[in-house]
């Protein structure tokens, strides 16, 4: 399945890149797209994830066609 | 209800006048209004801030501040609210966000568009870099607006 | 600060951009501004009300409006406070009051309008007599706007 | 000494006047201006007192040329 990754803000610049596609064969969990997608980088205690354009946990499992974003806390208002 | 990204300069006295004007239902049933105002200041955390770069991630800031506005409708008896932010380029003493609420009476509607606020600077995924006269740095975490200085 | 009394219609989003744009001293420094509206609904009480006349006492109502505000700023950190209040004959969706609080902080904001409205309903000397369909109605008392209805 | 005073909203339509000025020789309280005022009326418990425009109780002592004001429970805002 593929997938599509998101970074943004301060993220983003670290990475050095805004998107990812990923594709697995197996199933795979938030925290699993984050390893395929930055094999080499461990994701950050406060990095922020969502699904869909709504929260969720690094142990929740992604589908097929989903996106998947990374960012660091939210600083608006 | 309404939920606006703005990427040029937000005007709240005009946006909410347009909104009310617009709302016939609202007429004669609102009792209160509650308005908060979040503005671009030209000092943080010690340093002079020339400029602000507001960056979102657009389709989750409209589905986080509309879902923030149900659970302010679930608790509080609201009539309703209008949510509008900037992104992009700002400079200082410009408006960055406009919550305001309307309601029959007058504790909900501090307690709904307090809560509002709350729940927008912990949901909405916006992210501030400010511009300092020497270079620039991303804002990493919201102060907590509360704490006595 | 500034307290104000109007006997001609109330338009709150021109009095606080008037009022902020004539502030200087603000400008760069508030980072949050908290605006409430009271305005006069067309029922009350289970009654239809279709015009009201507001009395004060002129003089005692800036003195107690003014006293408030010293409080506020005692208590929170307060940079400027707008005090706009109706007198005269009043009809349905006009607004009847405005307060706004202008912060560095959002809490302070917040608080400090809350208090304001809170202590402006005990102590200024305003009263409200309500045109029903059949004759008129003083006001014996304030509502306390925090009950759940 | 001479005090004016002043009514408001229903108690001014009550008692069917919006000022009076009372003299005596003697010191008085608010309570005794209200007396002189209105010999056959009994204050109200709701009734509100204002010297010069700040409350009072009604025990406070009046001055001459004071300004002692009484109203119903305001309701503004």
């Amino acid at each position: 399945m593929s997938i599509k990754v998101r970074y943004f803000a301060s993220l983003k610049e670290n990475l050095a890149k805004s998107e990812d596609i990923v594709d697995s064969q197996k199933n795979m969990t938030v925290a699993d797209v984050w390893l395929l997608a930055n094999p080499d980088k461990i994701i950050s205690e406060n990095t922020l994830a969502a699904v869909n354009m709504d929260y969720v946990a690094l142990t929740q499992a992604v589908n097929a066609g989903d996106e998947v974003a990374f960012f660091p806390p939210v600083t608006g208002g | 209800m309404k939920v606006k990204i703005v990427e040029t300069t937000l005007n709240p006295w005009q946006e909410v006048e347009d909104y009310q004007q617009e709302a016939i239902a609202l007429r004669g049933k609102f009792g209160a209004t509650n308005i908060f105002i979040g503005t671009m200041r030209d000092f943080n955390e010690g340093d002079e801030v020339t400029a602000m770069t507001l960056e979102h991630y657009a389709g989750m800031t409209e589905k986080q501040l509309e879902n923030i506005i149900k659970e302010a409708m679930q608790q509080w008896d609201v009539l309703d609210v209008l949510i509008v932010h900037r992104v992009g380029e700002l400079l200082p003493n410009q408006p960055i966000v406009l919550v305001a609420v309307w309601t029959s009476h007058r504790g909900d509607a501090f307690d709904a568009s307090r809560y509002i606020m709350e729940a927008l600077k912990t949901k909405a995924p916006f992210w501030k870099k400010e511009t300092l006269v020497n270079g620039s740095r991303w804002v990493d975490k919201n102060t907590d607006g509360y704490k006595k200085s």
